[in-house]
């Protein structure tokens, strides 16, 4: 359901990321020579109050990287966050503390995202203890109704991560980000380890969350029927950038940049009756480490001609607001 | 979607966490260890608390006429070169070493768990903490007991003040190794993301990755402190004369330990009991803290 | 070895006492159990230098076993009638290990560097100089009489060694930095807290007297001495059990292990007498009542048997002499001694009006014996309702603790031993700062008295009068046992130092 | 990583002038002094006061250190005032026996308490485990004298393998060298190890149970290059920072084992240089001690980040 | 001998011991794998599908935390009675995992490069800089961008989806006989995903390398399985060969787990579709059948009693269900009305195809 924000001259975005960039140096072995990777390069969009902002791409775009960095759990190397209209990278660290509490993350990592000491329960209140939430009490109650929404029982208090299985786990980390009923929540494969069953029931959960509390969510996932499913918007990176941008109807409907096509036509069918033919991308797999000139896909895009080797496609508006960053959309 | 199930009663979840509470203490006297760890601490310090009441002689007393007499009915433990009876020193002994060690090895557990943290944390702090640490350590313990003692004085006290600066560093190099790794686990990063104070971070969540290398080495220091005072004394900075210490015992027996073996066995036993005890308790402690131990205790 | 017997030539045929078919080590390492503060003979009091340094140097005097002084590197000596006015000839030919022949320049430099930085000779040459008269003769003289002199410079505590001028000229306040001598043995090098190397110096010239104690013939029957540094008791009775040594000191508790051991002689030595000395500034012992009641309860035995454990190791003795030393043992003033009488003691105390004062009793862990005799002499105190405290601290500390007349009333401790009078440190200020007109006044007396019955005579009321003031109250003489391998051949000891020359290893 | 490197020795020089300041403060502080010491028991009040003026005792303390300070900027620590030679001279002459016994015994230790420690986590509860208490109690409990004594009594008394005690350096060949140390480099290395055996014990617990030993494990990999690659590594970081401790320790001397076995270590001459107020020497020694732990843990440190890649310390 | 069973798990029992008792994860599953064959394993989430997969390579603390019951076969031996040292053998050479946790499973201390060696190494008798080369092959293969470069990087250094692709280079550099996939694409896009999916099928085609494929995504099941198992709460509750089971599924929980697949074509604002309630705890199984609590078909019999596992006549499907036959019938006619749909979709598709069949001719 596109929102009355997505309209032109609509209220402020809850968060606004301007020209983000986090780029890592890593050592190469055997020499001494550094190498850059450019995990998130350049990178605007925004996200309104309420609405959930779908993020798809390859393996190793920069999806996480850029919901850390948003967050500030890594410095970013240029660009700003606005949240509410403040800097989320100049706010000072009491003050990012205390913005915390609108602002949470779901780890892809479920396991190594919970501290294995502490148990399931304390681990739920550990959040209302730091924002000083509620009595032990009220916390215990809380805790414990979080785990039974997520699907868990009350036996699961008493546990240690690593007495859960991959599924259990990971929804403790979404009951710890949304105990705090924060405003923005960047989910990071929230449901990748779960059964569809209970992927429909936390997704369905999700959405009553955002209607009764007017949660925001940044959803980066694999899943394209789940990101259809769940985000009003969605963006598609590609090698630290994003590619295109745009309703997710629109997107579904009119996919513009030739990677997004290729993405969802890699999407399987749960139906072994179809045998569809998937597209495979040939060509050399780019890597961030490398800097490549021109459009950062035409390595390996079919269309590709003699500008996309040389210039860097900008991001444009191709339709209202879809935006594509290709010279040929 | 609507939750489906009624939500639990209070009063059901209020005993679940009753339970919780319960299984903590339960699971502290469960251990084997820790169980038997405390019953040797407090047999230990019963036994030197009642010390006075339980030996005829006073662990001054000298009796030079049956000096170095052998165990027997009259003297338990036998007597030493100056007829002393080694049952009453090595009961007052124990007492103040178990003293000295007991408080040596908390305190120096409690700031070397502060100064290594810390020094974890913050780049800034770990040059200023950890090469303080290391002037500290490079002071000779000799060298500060005799600068201490001849500055504030021959007493027990100072003496603990002595050995706690002396073994300070190397419990705070202990844990601030193991904070260095446990702190860029992603749930430190989790942590961060909620919001927490770099206080809370520190104490809730990189804190109980270096208590076990920490209790290990404390339960050291606990023995070690016990040895260095009876170096110390030696050289006359240690627990001021007369009074016994289970180090003094042991200094003074070597002089006689072919044929008064007495002097050495009783006050080295008396010092092997108070660290086992020490130990057991740590180690307890340790398993508790482990998650993994901490299920495994199911089986069988 | 067995195989060895008759084969091998003797290495030093001409060496006195050297059977034929015995084969001589060329080398032998003598265990030291204390550490070397210097090596400079005129500096130090430690028995550990004078180890060395007897070796190495020579004095115009050296003790006999009767603590006699018997010219040594001097000839002869006069005495003027009024006993003012020694002069000294000395021998000729005699040689430094540097080659240079001994004369009186080296001979004066040497002594008047002695006198004024050794503790011990001060009292008594403080007012005097060694002069040169030719090459080969010294001349003392003063306005007193001084009947110690000659033992003053025999002894081998602070030993008033020969050296060249020039060593005398260039050594700084903390000593000499050449060690050489005129001994049967020269320096090769000090191998810091391991060893000191000496080596048999062959242009050594022996005189021709029998040998007794330090005095009479030397003959270096080594050629390689080590004194290798051994601190630890247990490492050298090991090392000793090992055959790494020839001889070391047996404590009690080692006895057994080698009391049995057919190759093995166990010797008793006089090692020192114990002596209290009060603090004559402190409020409660600058009262002679209060010096009197200690001296009323103490119970010699006890403290005596504190300090080493068996009757065999101790002596009584209320002189400050050991009974050896003939010309200067005295028993005036006996009666003091070892009086065990607490009730008398008790009555002193409340005649003086002690009130609950605490004494402190200054002690040092670093040798054990200062420490058990002081917790003896504790017990006995207290046994009398004196409250005592102990202070115990490093030896360097304690020294310091101890030169201050504040913070102290009772030191027990042993006392190198002295062979005149003279040297009775706790005689003048220096330890416990006796002030004392008429002490000083017989002490004198003793000093200059002239003849051997005048000579007893003062020291009689010396010590007399001493048992009197209490500066100190003589405890005992204790002994030590030392174990010598029966190979090792000729060592004696005399003031518990050995004397090498003339002691030799048989293989 | 150089710039840390750099860094790192650049922050000796505050702490080695700050050191400098306090060692004199405490020997200022300390009763007894050289003059004393060196004239003995019974030396009168003049000649050791003499003595002191000589050798520049009686000056004020300002003085004293800034004429100490000036000529250490130069490289000159002064000279000791027993033993007649430059402080530098002095302990190097005493490094190479330290230098010598620390390396052995730690290598003894860890000899001991790698293969020990592991075993015992491998097994927790087990009977290898009780093993390793009752081991490392002893180790820690038994005095080091007592220890030392004891293979002395055997292995040199009885058995007459080894030598009682001395020490002879390298340059007279490597079982001469060896012999005198081998006594000795066991009974530290015996206590060290027991230190060093526990931190492996718990530090393996901690990492044993990871998800990357099930990896290995499925793997097909045998059990022994599970420990020793996989979870040592990740064990290692605590175990690094205990040894870097105990070489730190024994690099300042075991003056203990040194003097039993007759070793001419720092050890020693720190505790006869302190019990003779050798002030030159032990300001010396302290500054010299300072800078090798400095060192020792700087080493330690680099080790950390090489162990551990997570482990960033120039940020 | 494409009939030959290669792994068979006969009635086993997994128990965690823990402080709040003997807990049994995995109750009394049974199933089979042949030669050659990819047997997906579905599930809700917690049912024991990891725990079985660990299981089989024996890979739980039996010192402290577990004991097994049951049997379980391969290649004629039963694994449960081997030493540890035999178990050393099979491990890697002829199971290799795919962990579902790729971070955790990951040693953090060693580059990537080494953790694939390593395992090169122990399996193929090659010289180690055949083995580098062999590891950049493998991540390579994995879609790895820079492999030279990667090979020498740190895990943490890696995004999800690429540890992921290490954990499946590591287990494919066993070259083994099963491999036991758990998860092995949860962080992967769709198209790496297919790409990984190519490359085990293509490993199972050309080495008759057997698969056992743990996953949520029914869509990969569909694609790549032959055969389905279906567990629920440490049971079996339902196995099929892939085209009946999503053609004719016969468990209610079967059922609602195809229904609340996410479909490309659904109404996004409706909610999905979700079987209510959830999973009981394991410390407190139903009496009957573990599903009946959830069941909107279940009965007293059902509350009563569990049912065997009971081949279905009509399809030959195992299925753990009283009522079937019944259930089948009325699937059935839910998805006559999906078919279309789906066909609808596909032909659209089809009409876009312009696009994708100029990407691949
Ligand atoms: N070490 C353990 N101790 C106790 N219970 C455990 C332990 N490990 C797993 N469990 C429990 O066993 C059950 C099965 O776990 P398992 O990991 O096999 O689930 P799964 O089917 O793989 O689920 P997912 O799809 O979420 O990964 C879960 O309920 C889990 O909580
Ligand atoms: N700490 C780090 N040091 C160096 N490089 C890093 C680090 N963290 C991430 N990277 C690199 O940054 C790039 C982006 O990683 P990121 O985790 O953001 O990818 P992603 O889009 O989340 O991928 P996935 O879907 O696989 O999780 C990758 O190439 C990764 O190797
Ligand atoms: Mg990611
Ligand atoms: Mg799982
Ligand atoms: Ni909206």
């Amino acid at each position: 359901m596109p929102s009355i924000h997505e309209q032109e001259g609509g209220p402020m975005p809850l968060l606004e990321v301007k020209g983000l960039s986090k780029h890592y140096s890593t050592k190469r072995p055997a020499s001494f020579r550094k190498s850059l990777v450019k995990a998130v390069d350049d990178v605007s969009f925004h996200i309104y109050e309420g609405e959930t902002y779908g993020l798809v791409g390859e393996s190793g775009c920069g999806k996480s990287t850029l919901g850390k960095t948003l967050l500030r759990l890594v410095e970013p190397t240029a660009g700003e966050a606005l949240y509410q209209g403040e800097d989320l990278n100049r706010m000072p660290s009491r003050q990012l503390r205390a913005s915390r509490r609108q602002l949470q993350m779901v780890f892809q990592d479920p396991y190594s995202s919970l501290n294995p000491r502490k148990t399931i329960g304390r681990t739920l209140e550990e959040p209302l203890i730091i924002h000083g939430i509620g009595s032990p009490q009220e916390r215990t109650e809380l805790a414990m109704r979080m785990l039974e929404t997520v699907g868990l029982q009350e036996e699961h208090y008493d546990r240690l991560p690593h007495e859960l299985s991959g599924g259990q786990r990971q929804r403790i980390g979404l009951a710890r980000a949304l105990i705090l009923e924060p405003r923005l929540v960047i989910c990071d494969e929230p449901v990748s380890a779960l059964d569809v069953i209970i992927q429909s029931q936390i997704i369905n959960l999700m959405r009553k969350l955002q209607r009764e509390l007017k949660l925001t969510y940044l959803f980066i996932a694999h899943d394209i029927g789940v990101i259809r499913h769940i985000s009003d918007r969605i963006g598609v990176m590609y090698l630290g950038k994003m590619v295109e941008e745009a309703r997710t109807d629109d997107l579904f409907a009119q996919p513009l940049h030739p990677y997004t096509q290729v993405l969802l036509s890699a999407v399987p069918i749960p139906d072994p009756r179809v045998k569809k033919e998937r597209m495979i991308l040939q060509g050399d797999i780019p890597s961030p480490l490398e800097t490549v000139s021109g459009c950062a896909f035409h390595p390996r895009c079919p269309f590709a001609v003699e500008t996309c080797r040389k210039l860097a496609p900008a991001k444009r508006e191709v339709a209202p607001g879809h935006f594509a960053a290709c010279h040929l959309a | 979607m609507e939750k489906a199930q009624p939500s639990l009663h209070l009063a059901k979840r209020k005993r679940a966490f009753g339970n919780r509470r319960r299984g903590l203490l339960k699971r502290l006297l469960a251990s084997k260890t820790a169980s038997a760890g405390s019953v040797l601490i407090i047999v230990v310090a019963f036994i030197s608390f009642f010390a006075p009441w339980i030996s005829v002689y006073g662990p001054h007393e000298v009796d030079i006429v049956n000096r170095l007499s052998p165990p027997g009915t009259e003297h338990w433990f036998g007597t030493d070169n100056l007829g002393r009876d080694i049952f009453s020193r090595v009961m007052h002994g124990t007492q103040i070493s178990a003293q000295v060690g007991f408080t040596v090895a908390l305190s120096v557990a409690i700031l070397g768990l502060v100064v290594g943290l810390y020094a974890s944390m913050y780049k800034w702090l770990d040059q200023l903490l950890m090469r303080t640490m290391d002037a500290l350590f490079a002071f000779p313990a000799i060298l500060l007991a005799i600068a201490i003692m001849a500055a504030l004085g021959p007493s027990v006290s100072n003496l603990i003040i002595c050995l706690i600066i002396v073994f300070i560093p190397s419990v705070a190099r202990i844990v601030r190794s193991a904070a260095l790794v446990a702190k860029e686990q992603t749930y430190v990063e989790a942590m961060h993301a909620l919001g927490a104070s770099q206080t809370r971070i520190l104490w809730q969540h990189i804190m109980p990755s270096t208590i076990s290398p920490l209790i290990v080495q404390s339960s050291f220091i606990f023995a070690e402190a016990i040895i260095v005072e009876a170096a110390l004394s030696f050289l006359g900075a240690g627990i001021p004369a007369p009074m016994a210490s289970l180090g003094n015992l042991l200094a003074d027996g070597k002089m006689y330990i072919y044929n008064s073996w007495w002097m050495t066995l009783f006050p080295g036993f008396a010092l092997i009991i108070s660290v086992l005890a020490m130990n057991l308790f740590g180690d307890g402690i340790r398993d508790l803290l482990d998650p993994h131990v901490r299920q495994g205790k199911g089986k069988k | 070895p067995a195989s060895s017997e008759g084969a091998a030539a003797p290495v030093e045929s001409a060496a006195a006492g050297t059977a034929a078919g015995e084969k001589l080590a060329t080398e032998l390492k003598y265990p030291l159990a204390q550490t070397i503060p210097t090596l400079d003979p005129h500096l130090s009091l430690g028995g550990s230098n004078s180890t060395i340094a007897v070796n190495i140097y020579e004095g115009l005097f050296a003790f006999n076993s009767k603590y006699e002084p018997v010219p040594m590197l001097a000839e002869s000596y006069e005495l003027s009638e009024d006993g003012k006015v020694y002069t000294f000839h000395l021998r000729k030919g005699v040689k430094f290990h540097n080659g240079k022949e001994m004369k009186a320049e080296d001979v004066a430099a040497s002594l008047n560097r002695w006198k004024n930085t050794a503790p011990r000779a001060k009292s008594s040459f403080s007012d005097r100089e060694f002069e040169v008269k030719d090459d080969y003769t010294i001349v003392l003289s003063s306005d007193v009489p001084r009947n110690d002199t000659l033992a003053q410079l025999s002894h081998v505590l602070n030993f008033a060694a020969i050296m060249p001028k020039e060593v005398v000229d260039a050594a700084g306040p903390d000593g000499v930095t050449e060690y050489i001598g005129t001994g049967p043995f020269k320096f090769v090098d000090y191998k810091t807290d391991q060893y000191v190397h000496v080596q048999k110096f062959a242009d050594y010239q022996p005189v021709d007297a029998p040998a007794d104690g330090f005095s009479g013939k030397k003959e270096a029957l080594v050629n390689d001495l080590y004194f290798t540094l051994a601190t630890d008791n247990a490492t050298r009775f090991s090392s000793f059990l090992a055959k790494d040594f020839n001889n070391v000191d047996v404590s009690l508790d080692n006895l057994p292990q080698v009391e049995s051991d057919p190759d093995v002689e166990i010797i008793k030595n006089l090692s020192t007498d114990f002596n209290l000395i009060f603090n004559k500034k402190a409020p409660l012992f600058s009262q002679l009542k209060y010096r009197q009641a200690v001296a009323s309860v103490l119970d010699v035995d006890q403290v005596l048997l504190g300090i080493v454990s068996t009757p065999e190791l101790y002596r009584l003795n209320p002189s400050y002499m050991y009974k050896e030393n003939t010309k200067w043992y005295s028993e005036a003033g006996s009666e003091a001694y070892n009086q065990k009488n607490p009730d008398k003691a008790k009555q002193l105390l409340k005649e003086a009006g002690y009130n609950g004062e605490e004494v402190t009793l200054l002690t040092t862990k670093d040798t054990g014996t200062f420490y058990n005799a002081t917790l003896m002499v504790q017990a006995q105190l207290e046994q009398i309702g004196i409250k005592t405290k102990i202070d115990i601290s490093d030896y360097a500390t304690m020294l310091t603790k101890r030169a201050d007349p504040n913070g102290w009333d009772i030191y027990v401790g042993p006392f190198l031993v002295p062979s005149t009078p003279s040297q009775l440190l706790y005689l003048n200020p220096t330890y416990g700062f006796a002030d004392d007109a008429k002490l000083a006044e017989l002490l004198e007396a003793s000093t200059s008295a002239i003849g051997d019955d005048a000579i007893k005579a003062a020291n009689d009321a010396l010590q007399a009068y001493e048992w009197e003031y209490l500066a100190a109250i003589k405890i005992g003489d204790i002994y030590n046992y030392n174990a010598i391998r029966k190979n090792l051949v000729g060592l004696t000891f005399l003031s518990n130092i050995p004397n090498l020359a003339n002691t030799k290893l048989v293989e | 990583m150089t710039a840390f490197i750099v860094k790192r020795v650049l922050s000796l020089i505050p702490i080695l002038f700050i050191m400098s300041v306090i060692v004199f403060l405490i020997i200022y502080l300390i009763p007894g002094d050289p003059a004393r010491v060196m004239l003995g028991d019974g030396a009168d009040e003049a000649t050791i006061q003499q003595l002191r003026a000589n050798m520049g005792l009686d000056q004020p303390l300002i003085l004293q250190y800034g004429q100490w300070m000036g000529s250490a900027l130069q490289g000159d620590l002064g000279d000791s005032y027993f033993l007649k030679k430059s402080v530098s001279a002095v302990i190097g002459e005493h490094l190479q026996p330290t230098l010598s016994l620390a390396l052995l015994a730690e290598l003894i230790a860890i000899a001991i308490a790698l293969p020990f420690g592991i075993w015992a986590a491998v097994n927790r509860g087990g009977w290898a485990d009780k093993a390793l208490t009752a081991y490392t109690l002893l180790g820690i409990t038994i005095p080091g004298f007592l220890l030392s004594m004891f293979l002395v009594l055997l292995f040199a008394v009885q058995l007459k393998w080894l030598p009682v005690s001395g020490y002879a350096p390298i340059s007279d060949g490597l079982w001469n060298f060896l012999k005198f140390l081998i006594l000795p480099g066991v009974s530290v290395g015996v206590v060290m190890s027991s230190v060093i055996a526990r931190i492996v014990r718990s530090s393996f617990l901690e990492v044993m149970n990871q998800g990357y030993v099930k990896t290995a494990r499925s793997k097909g990999l045998r059990e022994r290059s599970i420990v020793y690659k996989h979870i040592l590594r990740n064990a290692l970081i605590p175990i690094l920072t205990v040894i870097g401790g105990t070489f730190g320790t024994l690099l300042a001397g075991a003056a203990v084992v040194e003097s039993i076995f007759n070793i001419p270590g720092l050890g020693q001459l720190l505790v006869h240089s302190v019990s003779r107020r050798d002030y030159t020497v032990i300001q010396g020694l302290v500054l010299f001690i300072a800078f090798t732990y400095v060192l020792v843990n700087l080493v330690v440190d680099l080790l950390y980040a090489v162990v551990d890649p997570r482990i960033r310390l120039n940020k | 001998m494409p009939e030959e069973l290669l792994l068979e798990v006969k009635a086993l029992r997994t128990y965690f011991h823990t402080a709040r008792g003997k807990l049994a994860a995995v109750d009394g599953v049974s199933f089979d794998v042949k030669r050659g064959e990819i047997v997906g394993v579905v599930g809700e989430s917690g049912c024991g599908k990891s725990v079985t997969a660990q299981s089989v390579l024996r890979l739980l603390d039996e010192k402290h935390d577990v004991s097994y019951e049951g049997e379980i076969r391969f290649a004629g031996s039963n694994l449960l009675e081997l030493k540890q040292r035999q178990m050393r053998e099979i491990r890697g050479n002829e199971i290799a995992m795919i962990f579902q946790d790729p971070l955790s499973s990951l040693n953090p201390v060693y580059t990537i490069g080494e953790q694939i060696i390593e395992a090169i190494m122990l399996h193929q008798k090659i010289r180690r800089k055949e083995a580098v080369r062999k590891a950049i092959e493998l991540l390579r293969l994995t879609g790895i961008p820079s492999p030279e470069q990667r090979v020498w990087e740190y895990p943490h250094q890696l995004s999800g989806g690429m540890r992921q692709r290490v954990m499946i280079a590591i287990a494919l550099a066993c070259e083994p006989q099963l491999l036991i996939a758990d998860e092995p694409t949860t962080a992967l896009d769709v198209t790496i995903q297919a790409q990984m999916m190519e490359l085990i099928t293509e490993l199972n085609r050309k080495l008759a390398m057997s698969v056992l494929l743990i996953t949520h995504d029914l869509g990969v099941v569909a694609e790549t399985c032959q055969r389905v198992v279906v567990m629920y709460l440490g049971q079996v509750v339902e196995m099929a060969d892939v085209a009946s089971l999503f053609a004719r599924p016969l468990h209610p929980y079967t059922i609602g787990l195809m229904g609340a697949i996410p479909r490309m074509d659904s109404d996004r604002t409706q909610d999905l579709q979700a079987i209510e309630g959830s999973v009981p705890s394991l410390l407190n199984v139903p009496s009957g059948c573990r599903f009946a609590p959830r069941c909107a078909y279940a009965d007293e019999q059902c509350r009563q009693h569990m049912p065997e596992l009971k081949r279905d006549a009509a399809s030959g499907t195992m299925v753990r269900c009283w009522h079937a036959g019944t259930l089948a019938e009325a699937f059935e006619a839910t998805e006559a009305a999906i078919a279309t749909e789906t066909s609808e979709a596909a032909e659209r598709a089809e009409e876009k195809g312009g696009v994708q069949h100029a990407i691949y001719p």
